[in-house]
């Protein structure tokens, strides 16, 4: 089992749910108002009433092979919007 | 006189909250107003703002100065951004010339009610329609600067970067705050015309309420034009000049344009505070999404932490000076 | 006549701001009212319904139709969801039944202002107890809802499912918007008979403030509700026909019941819509604790998605029309 | 006359309020709201206390009694939480005590607008000046409390511990409920002073809304304050016994100390609930920014637990009764 | 060491955090107003206000014994409201 | 690659993102308005209007020469005023 922890802006989160959904997760989570910093821009919670300033955090738990789906799906659009994508191992309880 | 003009300004309640704010980011107080807070007074702001600009526009029977004014609005959201991208292409790339000249080219609602403040506060007449031209100054802007990037940036652009109509439409038509105010505005318009008792039941929220929450929000806005200012020092000073001078420079524009409407001195002062404000919600949030390799941080700071303070601590008497002074009271 | 009615009811602020929020969805525009301002919006309501309410009734003196009012309203309350139930049965298993039959036996607090609103439009009186009813007809059809499944349900079911008696009270009566509901209605009794200055500062807050506050959560409702519609696409035919003409059944059902009440009209009306609409909070979230087999897409994309937006935007100026028709003036 | 006035109080909109936010977590109902909701109202009030406050300091002239009993407010804050130190190291360390000490000698700004809703029920007049001693009570009790520690504690505390000035004046001035409240309390003075169409423009805002959002806040303090109940009987019979009788001492010094200045009856009695009233919002923020040794649970609980519902309950009555009793009329 | 990620429905909040307790975990981290997909259900914003739509993201770490003895005590409920649970390893900093 | 989780009072959170940022950090994630409890205090949702009442989690992820910068720099912080650190190893999708 696989861990895939998602982090971008929260304007992206429907194309990022749309991928998820394309690639068949068995399911997500998704925490909103996220903040923080990338290698160019601070991410902060005082632009947020702008529409702007917020973050989403993605996980996702989904076995290896869903992984290899959502990858090529995803990073095109981390890499034009920004955002980060990191898995780790996991096992169900 | 303006210098007493600017003190009565300052010493009105939304502003006196605004320097609050600003002053707690100075003197690194803990005091914050958390999130949605913000988004719920300027949500509330932008439909009392709509829905009262509705109810004038009823009562205006869409008569007077009210179709060229708004014209006229439509043709300086138009020609801003374009002055705009020449002035900022001297030092900037063409991304990031668009974008902020299309902020500046778009308006910012809170600076307009704080104008509107300022003139019931000396008694000086307008009419509640120039809300219209407000709402009618968004959308035009973020098409020009859409148009810059598309016109002027590299042919080379990624495929996936190339710009739709439609979404350019969607963009700066849809997008939430445009939307609510346009949406707000045509309700405020059929409950006049058709359903009086409405108007009134409507009045204690969006009117009564309204100047309270004002200072409610530019308490927050104190709080974070302050915190852009670190960025705006990063960006340089070509654009710290900009942010001061533009507006004042699209002021005077906007001064012989209302003379040449013949406007009074009260919708004068709006429509060249319309002209000199800049965009912080609908235009940047348009432009992150369609222009990403804008930086933020230049669009952002330069509206917010300095060109929307100086619009409201000293822009606004200054330019109603200068009204005073272009525009004869025999108007 | 019944066209007129819609029309005016339309052409209402409350309405409009439904639309505008529906609207938003269908155009993809980015509007959103972020939790949880819907829940500040949604206690401030309860809160304000319920003691409204509570001084109407002290002001009332317990007296005249009142009595056989609400206990008219508790009888339709436990009779409607076992007409529904036998009706949904055609197609569904016991548990999505009994949780939808539970909703449409309750009722919906935001259907009953917009109502109320109605009412005062058009001029005509209503009492202000007619809150009691209300606060009434929540908890009867939880309990018939949680019996239902208790005694058509299977009997295997698992051991931690079985319900206790203690705890289908608690949930029928102890929920959040029941409780605050009830609550507040006994704060506004006991204001209003031992301390009317209390009344007259509460005033602003619960009365001039209300009408805005149902726009503002009404525009949130139009988004949920629209959010709603494609679960009820999934959910098929028979859920839209029921979604649709239930409400109308009961509607019926409701009219003769005020008629042998001998209700005046305004009365009738509430007494109708009472009966017409369904449960999107308190029943849903006490249906998800106790019978999680029933499906939640199922009970909330009916209520909301379909009877919510049918019951305030063209039942009630229906339901008007068959008072009006049904129950002659004299009354 | 003493249970005619607890009645009355009871019997009040806000105490309902509290009453049914407590019950809620007495009988498990799932009522309650969210973050950030309570600051939204906690926000609101501050700013609106402050606003009003300073309005009615500027209409005094801030003349009579005003700057005595702003000095003997200072004393108070200055004095209680010696004394209270004092006892509590009976039992507790020195953090502990410390800490709770600066609690007790500081204020709740929302005992004191229940005092002020109080007071304008029984129709008895009080001096809105009355907000700047409130204001100046909140940070000598945090100095107060920081000294103690300072000269006390333990010799060896690591040196990341040992407080600089700078940061004590700071937690003290500058943390956001006293910013908040001292700014405000500015603003109002100078619209007042400068801008009277200023202050009509806000009083739909500070004023009308006023009693409803402290009703609001007051169910959600109903809720909070009991859920702080377990840690109370976990802190033992010592401190439980500190909560209730260590206010109306402070009372009783307070009424000794408002017969010597002279005050009326309605200014008397806000004296003594500022000195009776313990802070549970800036102090406990401070201290536990700077002294983290002391358990924030005893000083949560005490304060919020026991010590604000016993004096919004039953202690304001008592101390007006006390007053009436020592004070006589003629004053 | 081991870490423990729960994500479910906020009504069950209590019950879960009373299992973690009984189970004498050192602590535990609560996320709430978390949204998501399930195999099953989609659990969005939209409806938080009606006391319906959030979930709650609870983060334990404990070490390996503590883990055995919380599986037992919170899978029935996940089984019975839904929700999920995934473990990974973690070593303190 | 390593993914460090950090669990802190919200009150701490200026002093801790210094201590990433001088650690060279190249991104870091903050949700906030997080609560929960450790070995001695509850810290729950009820008490946030005072500012008292919420933790924030902060997520980093970086490589293992970072992470020994960061060590030293955040303990100090949270053996003061409390707070838990977690390390557990990811890689980049
Ligand atoms: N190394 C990192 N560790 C944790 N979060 C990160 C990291 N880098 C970026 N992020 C998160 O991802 C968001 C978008 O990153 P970016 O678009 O690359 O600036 C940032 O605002 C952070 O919240
Ligand atoms: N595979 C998954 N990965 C991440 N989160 C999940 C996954 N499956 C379920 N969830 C979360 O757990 C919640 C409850 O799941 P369920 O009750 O199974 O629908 C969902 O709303 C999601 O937030
Ligand atoms: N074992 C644990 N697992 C998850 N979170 C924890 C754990 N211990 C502490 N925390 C979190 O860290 C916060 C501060 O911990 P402490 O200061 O040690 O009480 C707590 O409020 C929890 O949110
Ligand atoms: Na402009
Ligand atoms: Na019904
Ligand atoms: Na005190």
């Amino acid at each position: 089992m696989k861990r895939l922890d998602l982090i971008f802006s929260e304007r992206e989160l429907d194309q990022i749910i749309k991928c998820l959904e394309s690639a068949d997760v068995p399911g997500y989570t998704v925490m909103k108002h996220v903040t923080g910093r990338g290698p160019e821009r601070i991410v902060s919670e005082d632009m947020e009433f702008t529409g702007f300033g917020a973050n989403a955090h993605v996980l996702v738990f989904c076995n290896e092979e869903t992984l290899k789906r959502i990858g090529p799906k995803v990073k095109p659009i981390l890499n034009y919007y920004g955002g980060v994508a990191y898995t780790s191992e996991a096992s169900s309880l | 006189m303006n210098t007493s003009l600017i003190l009565e300004n300052v010493l009105s309640p939304p502003i006196l909250f605004f320097f609050l704010g600003a002053l707690a980011v100075l003197l690194k107080s803990d005091l914050e107003i958390p999130a949605p807070l913000p988004k719920l007074f300027s949500l509330y702001l932008l439909l009392a703002i709509g829905f009262k600009g509705g109810l004038e526009l009823q009562n205006s029977n869409l008569s007077g100065p009210l179709v060229p004014t708004i014209l006229a609005a439509i043709f300086m959201s138009l020609l801003i951004p374009i002055i705009c991208f020449f002035i900022l292409r001297l030092k900037l790339n063409v991304f990031n010339s668009a974008a902020i000249a299309a902020a500046y080219g778009s308006i910012s609602a809170v600076t307009f009610i704080t104008a509107e403040s300022f003139l019931s506060n000396q008694n000086i007449p307008f009419d509640g329609f120039m809300v219209a031209a407000l709402a009618m100054m968004e959308s035009p802007a973020i098409i020009v600067g859409l148009l810059l990037v598309k016109v002027a940036g590299p042919k080379e652009r990624p495929k996936e970067r190339q710009m739709k109509w439609l979404e350019i439409l969607h963009e700066s038509l849809l997008n939430s705050s445009v939307y609510l105010l346009l949406g707000s505005l045509l309700i405020g318009f059929l409950t006049a015309a058709f359903n009086p008792s409405g108007v009134t039941k409507m009045q204690p929220f969006t009117g009564s309420l309204f100047y309270g929450v004002e200072c409610f929000f530019l308490l927050d806005m104190g709080i974070v034009a302050l915190q852009r200012l670190p960025a705006l020092k990063k960006a340089g000073s070509f654009l710290i000049a900009f942010a001061v001078f533009m507006p004042v420079f699209n002021a005077l524009i906007g001064i012989f344009v209302a003379k040449a409407l013949n406007l009074g001195p009260g919708n004068a002062l709006l429509f060249v505070v319309l002209c000199a404000s800049a965009s912080y919600l609908a235009v940047p949030t348009a432009m992150r999404m369609t222009v990403p390799e804008a930086k933020a941080s230049f669009y952002i700071s330069t509206t917010l932490g300095l060109t929307f303070p100086f619009n409201i601590v000293i822009g606004i008497p200054i330019y109603m000076g200068l009204v005073n002074h272009f525009i004869p009271i025999t108007n």
